[in-house]
């Protein structure tokens, strides 16, 4: 293998072993997150007897997996250094479009609705289909004009090299903007003979576990696989890292780009989706200014504005964290007016705990 | 049209206002000779529904409808359309004092102490109680806070520390608002949303009140929810609410109309309008739902 | 040399090669050619155009004016992976490396092993450490493929870059000052590691400031002053004087 | 002055000319999205024949420069490749606490206001000192709290080192409900003998243009001679450039950071009053999600939030395209459903005018 | 030449300066002093702990163990600025320039020429622009001064970097490798630089993987390997091989 001789053996004779302390997760501010998130259960616990109760723990694990999803996806595009503020418009407009779809389909009148349901002798609606064909057919509605958004944002920013922040805030209008249109201001109701496996889908339980808790585990493990162990997520984080750099050395910067805003696209639809299974409605001004939560919740965690940091553990951290500020508030009944400016204060609280490793190296 | 009549909201997302506009829109076509123009702030903020108004004031419209996000704001601009000559009402949030003509809504504070009174009524034994508003600088949703204080006043009713939350519109978060109240408090007695919020939510307020429904049927825990949209109609008569009260949107659109077409034509018109409540329980919810 | 070449077919021909950025006339008028399992030495003061014109042919900038011709094709990269695709492995003179990542990742970023896993192609971390370590012992670096670039010192990191070009079968390998922050073994392992991609058939163009490297390894040097191609001799028909003296532009053209 | 003697002179012969149009604002986004306004601008004028009237003109002058002079301050944070999305909150805050000062100093029974104002025997207030220090006192109030907002934001961004997009998202959470506990969620608005004085400044005339676009012009003159002319602007671009960099040249990169999240308060600060004396009152959610717009303008204006770009006229083009395009909308009577679609569309035209500069070169 | 100088105060003084980053341990145990007018060399293999030693003593990291002692004073710089305060002054290997301004700028980054009007001090920028141009001649660089560093070659770049020296009174001037990029012409001035520095007494360290350069300037040479001090010694007391050997490790010690 070696062509020439050598003058003394390529050894790493100054290099110790790394600490468990020093490795992995107490590497990253994930790590002290979650510490603080600790020392934040423990102080709610004290501050209200009924925060730890089963009920309550079961209705944070819903509430937060209710932004997680979106934060998943929003986390790949903050890796890649952008940033996605149409998620929370993202999320309201595949959920209208789920319902309107859904209802429609199950209108026996319809032009359309006639493909899938027929009205029986006794007047009931019958359909005339596989069960859950409709269900599916909205739903892949709903997450096809997430894609098609996604597509745009990627288009403009990764093809026409636009800002994100700009290019996403023009989307988070555009979007919005439809849903007043399509609804005319209203918003919809899931409805029709599938509402009720709709409703099953998102806000059942399984084994005491709310169901979007389970997708939640699937897909953030799905994404530690791909950011991690793919080609694909390599590329994510040299985007971020240096995107020049991803250009000169071959990446196709371009398709990766595109990728990651369709699939904060795509997750955000499917929260919405979720969400609005749970609401049972999906009125037109859900999830308004979700975006900055999303995006919080993803820079608490751990993720990096400028690129190249982030994954699905932090992302979730996040959203744990904003959730049970929210919750325990609450529940230790603090007045509203001072909620709010808790809110902030524990905010930077959490992410100072970071300071400390950065303070100990 | 030979008239074109502006109705402008505090927060066009606000399903609420869409009632006002359908009214609006049903009677500017009846009326005929009429435009209506629905459009407001997307989200409640005073200034830039200020600068709205503004626009329309430059647009020379034949008469504005207002419902008002902030009356110290609204004084002023109402000021400045009025020295255009542009007529001006209000509706569903009034700006006393200001030179409108006439006002067309709820009087808030009675509404607040329809719901309280309401409560008192189902549940003469009292306990304690919750609200839930839908924002700190909305000046009606204030009114009704007090109005609900005021009517529960001197009975067995105690409001618990940290009531009323604001869920900022959101139906998701006054929902899970409502659940985290009802931990916090396992023995909270009632909770009064003082907008329809939660109920926008239907399949979010089932469950939540499915959970509590031996409470409910039982008569220990009592849901008194303001505003009646069909939906909230429905869950009350699916027995997920014990009684609602509820304003009429939908008139104040009609109202404002006929009032500014009146003005415009040099007719007096009556300084208050009050389109006047609904309350509704398990008895007339089936004719309400007609 | 040169004319002993001429029968063979030139990987890569520039014609009239010109490049302007706003004002600055980078690049003018500039021919080339350089053949199968030739080394050829591109020198020139700081701001003679070297870098600007390796950019043009990896496809990283397009040039203002002239003609690109690989392997007897014009070609027109429009981005760097074109160039990657036809066999072109260039070292840039800032390294084009990803902080965040360690140097193995670096290493074979855009070209990642893999292992199947049924339907899924999972990256193959511990072949790519591997290998990685076995490029850095090649060029008797004290790199540790699982550290992060960031924290690497400044030759640590030119190794990183330098070692990516093991990977691929190139026909034409561009390195731009690949020397300047490597220690004294290392320059050896990387003349080394050009006369064995010459040996190869490989063809590379070297850009240094390094006179005695380019005398070293060279068949042939141009040199560029100016943005303009001043010289284009066989090394051993010049001199380094010869040399220093087209650079400085005490000597105008030979 | 040479110690050696020379080759060939250093000289540089492959350097032409630079065009007009290839430099100064030609070379910017700012110049291209200015293009893109004129285009807006035309548009607009057949859309509606309001638009170029001179009380529109008017309108249009003043709102935008209701979000320009807080943009101003923004534009500082911007370049320096920080974020400050607490400028809402803050605006709102520091117009609160002016009138609630004023007020406050106005009563005459109350322990302050007897230093100001006592009670005549007519029962009128009657102003104890000169005219105009009750107001003088009150908006160095207001200015005050957003100096210390800004202090927060500066020492917990530059000296423990969190990132701005948390700290100013924390702080805008604080500063809203710290509004609310002050005004028990109820606002105020400007009062007592001084108030007129108050209008006078912050909504009057001069010479047909409105006071807050002549404050905006002096105070865009006074920020372009900061950033071009005196270290400090220098100090602010090299951190946006490179922040370790300046760090290691000896930058005193604290103290800069610390002072443009100063400035980005003040201006806000300012900006809140200067909104609430054209309200006539200091509403508790006033300005609710004005950042998003504010950061927006400054972006749109061609300001980059990696950091190192950016400047008044941009922050000034922002606003004014965002103003143009709500005014026109509306002006042009489209409905208002669309209206929040189109904006989106607008936004993303507009900047997508200056990809014809990259494309060209 | 050290045993001539030992009556002279020395100008930095190093006792056992170790720094570890997590489990690397960059440097260890490392004592060293510098005379005024002495220049010292500083080489070792890639990742033997130069640049770390440079940054400790500007002030940009803190050491793990260890005194540093500046004009016989004992001193903890927090950041660099403190350093620079006392008369340290630094060419850093990844150069430290701000890409998005000019030239000119960054040369003057930090001590800025103003003009006063009235109560402003304003930026005088015709007289550092002028100012600039003239350090570039100096160093016989084609460098502009009105252009954006962005926009740089490598070598112009480092032409920037370089000119930052002269601009202060410097007591210790430290270069990590500054003619890596730089063309053989302005070679010579940076060193014919050394040499004028050491003239006025300033002492310099310079760290280079050049033999040459080092041999041509340096009175003294201190070899570094895996981050511990492998020899001192008057540059009349060794030679280029035996720097050789130490740096690769071939020879232990001396
Ligand atoms: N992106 C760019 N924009 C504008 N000018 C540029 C750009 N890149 C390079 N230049 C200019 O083009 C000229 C040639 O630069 P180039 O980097 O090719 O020089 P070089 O020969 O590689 O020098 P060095 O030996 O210093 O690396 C320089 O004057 C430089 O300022
Ligand atoms: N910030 C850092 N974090 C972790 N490790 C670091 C950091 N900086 C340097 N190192 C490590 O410390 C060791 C010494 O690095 P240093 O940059 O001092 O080497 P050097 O002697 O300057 O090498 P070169 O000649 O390549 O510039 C290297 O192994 C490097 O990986
Ligand atoms: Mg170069
Ligand atoms: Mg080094």
């Amino acid at each position: 293998m070696m062509a020439m001789p050598m003058e003394s053996p390529i050894s790493f004779t100054n290099v110790g072993r790394i600490r468990w302390w020093q490795r992995g997760i107490f590497a990253t501010q994930t790590g002290y997150v979650l510490l603080a998130l600790a020392v934040l259960l423990v102080i709610m616990h004290f501050a209200s007897p009924y925060f730890f109760t089963e009920g309550n723990m079961q209705n944070v694990a819903k509430n937060f997996s209710f932004i997680a999803i979106a934060t998943l996806g929003v986390t790949f595009v903050i890796i890649t250094g952008g940033i996605d503020l149409s998620v929370g418009s993202m999320m309201c407009f595949s959920a209208m479009i789920t319902s309107m779809v859904m209802t429609e389909l199950s209108a026996p009148g319809s032009p359309a609705g006639s493909l899938f349901v027929h009205m029986a002798a006794d007047g009931k609606t019958v359909i005339a289909n596989v069960p859950g064909l409709i269900l599916l057919v909205s739903m892949l509605a709903g997450l096809g004009v997430a894609l098609v958004a996604g597509l745009v944002n990627g288009f403009c920013i990764a093809v026409l090299g636009l800002s994100p922040f700009v290019t996403t805030l023009g989307m988070l209008s555009i979007v919005r903007g439809l849903g007043y249109v399509v609804s005319n201001g209203r918003g919809s109701f899931p409805g029709g003979p599938d509402a009720d496996y709709f409703y099953a889908l998102t806000s059942g339980d399984v084994l005491g576990l709310p169901v979007p808790f389970i997708y939640l585990v699937i897909l953030a493990l799905a994404m530690a696989v791909v950011l991690h162990h793919t080609s694909f997520g390599r590329h994510v984080f040299a985007l971020g890292g240096n995107e020049k750099a991803a250009e000169l050395t071959g990446i196709p910067v371009v398709r990766v780009k595109i990728e990651v805003y369709v699939i904060c696209a795509l997750a955000a639809g499917l929260q919405g989706i979720i969400i609005s299974g749970w609401l049972g409605s999906a009125p037109a001004n859900m999830a308004t200014s979700y975006e900055l939560n999303v995006i919080a919740a993803a820079v608490i965690g751990g993720a990096n504005l400028a690129g190249g940091i982030g994954g699905p553990l932090g992302a979730i951290v996040g959203c744990v964290l904003l959730e049970v500020i929210r919750n325990g508030l609450v529940l230790a009944q603090v007045s509203s007016y001072w909620q709010q400016t808790l809110v902030g204060v524990i905010i930077i609280l959490a992410v100072l705990v970071d300071r400390i490793r950065s303070r100990m190296t | 049209a030979n008239y074109r009549f502006v109705i402008v909201p505090k927060a066009m997302n606000n399903p609420f206002f869409d009632f006002a506009r359908d009214g609006c829109l049903k009677r500017a076509k009846e009326l005929g000779n009429i435009e209506c123009i629905y459009k407001g702030p997307v989200e409640h903020e005073p200034a830039t529904q200020a600068q709205i108004i503004q626009d329309f004031v430059t647009q020379k419209v034949d008469g504005l409808a207002i419902s008002v996000a902030d009356v110290a704001a609204m004084t002023k601009s109402i000021e400045a359309a009025t020295a255009a000559g542009i007529p001006v009402i209000t509706f569903d949030a009034d700006a006393p004092g200001s030179k409108r003509i006439a006002y067309i809504g709820t009087n808030n504070k009675e509404f607040g102490v329809a719901l309280g009174k309401q409560l008192a009524k189902m549940r003469p034994d009292g306990g304690k109680y919750a609200m839930v508003s839908g924002g700190p600088g909305a000046k009606n949703l204030a009114e009704r806070v007090d109005g609900v204080r005021e009517a529960l006043k001197g009975s067995k009713w105690t409001e618990v520390a940290g009531s009323p939350t604001f869920c900022n519109d959101d139906p998701a978060l006054a929902v899970q608002q409502m659940t985290d109240m009802r931990t916090a408090t396992p023995d909270l007695a009632a909770i009064v949303p003082i907008g329809g919020w939660p109920m926008f939510a239907p399949e979010g307020f089932k469950a939540f009140a499915s959970r509590n429904k031996k409470d409910i049927d039982s008569g220990k825990f009592t849901l008194v929810v303001a505003d009646t949209l069909r939906m909230q109609l429905e869950l009350l008569r699916d027995g997920y609410a014990n009684a609602l009260v509820g304003q009429r949107p939908f008139e104040m659109g009609e109202k404002a109309m006929d009032t500014l077409l009146a003005i415009k034509k040099g007719e007096k018109v009556p300084e208050i309008v009050y389109t006047g409540l609904d309350l509704v329980t398990k008895d007339n919810v089936a004719q309400m739902l007609k | 040399m040169m004319a002993g070449q001429a029968t063979i077919e030139p990987v890569l021909e520039l014609t009239g090669i010109g490049k302007e950025f706003g004002a600055i006339r980078a690049l003018h008028d500039v021919d080339m050619q350089v053949f199968p399992g030739e080394v050829v030495g591109l020198m020139g003061d700081n701001g003679a155009g070297k870098s600007t014109l390796v950019k043009i042919i990896a496809g990283n900038f397009r040039p203002s004016h002239g003609e690109i011709r690989f392997a007897g094709n014009a070609v027109h990269f429009s981005r760097p992976v074109d160039a990657r695709a036809v066999g072109i492995e260039v070292v840039y003179q800032d390294l084009a490396l990803a902080d965040n990542l360690t140097a193995a990742a670096n290493v074979f970023l855009g070209r990642e092993l893999k292992r199947r896993f049924g339907p899924l192609a999972l990256l193959d971390h511990k072949a790519m450490a591997a290998r990685a370590l076995e490029l850095f012992g090649e060029l008797r670096s004290e790199t540790r493929p699982g550290d992060l670039v960031k924290q690497m010192s400044g030759g640590q990191r030119q190794a990183v870059a330098i070692a990516r070009t093991r990977l691929s079968n190139a026909r034409l390998v561009m390195m731009d000052e690949p020397t300047a922050a490597i220690s004294v073994r290392q320059v050896e392992q990387v003349l080394g590691l050009i006369h064995r991609l010459k040996e190869q058939g490989v063809a590379v163009m070297l850009i240094s400031h390094r006179m005695p490297d380019v005398f070293a390894v060279c068949d042939r040097v141009v040199v560029m002053r100016r943005g303009e191609k001043r010289a284009d001799k066989s090394i051993h028909e010049t001199s380094p004087e010869e040399v220093t003296a087209l650079i400085t532009g005490a000597k105008e053209a030979a």
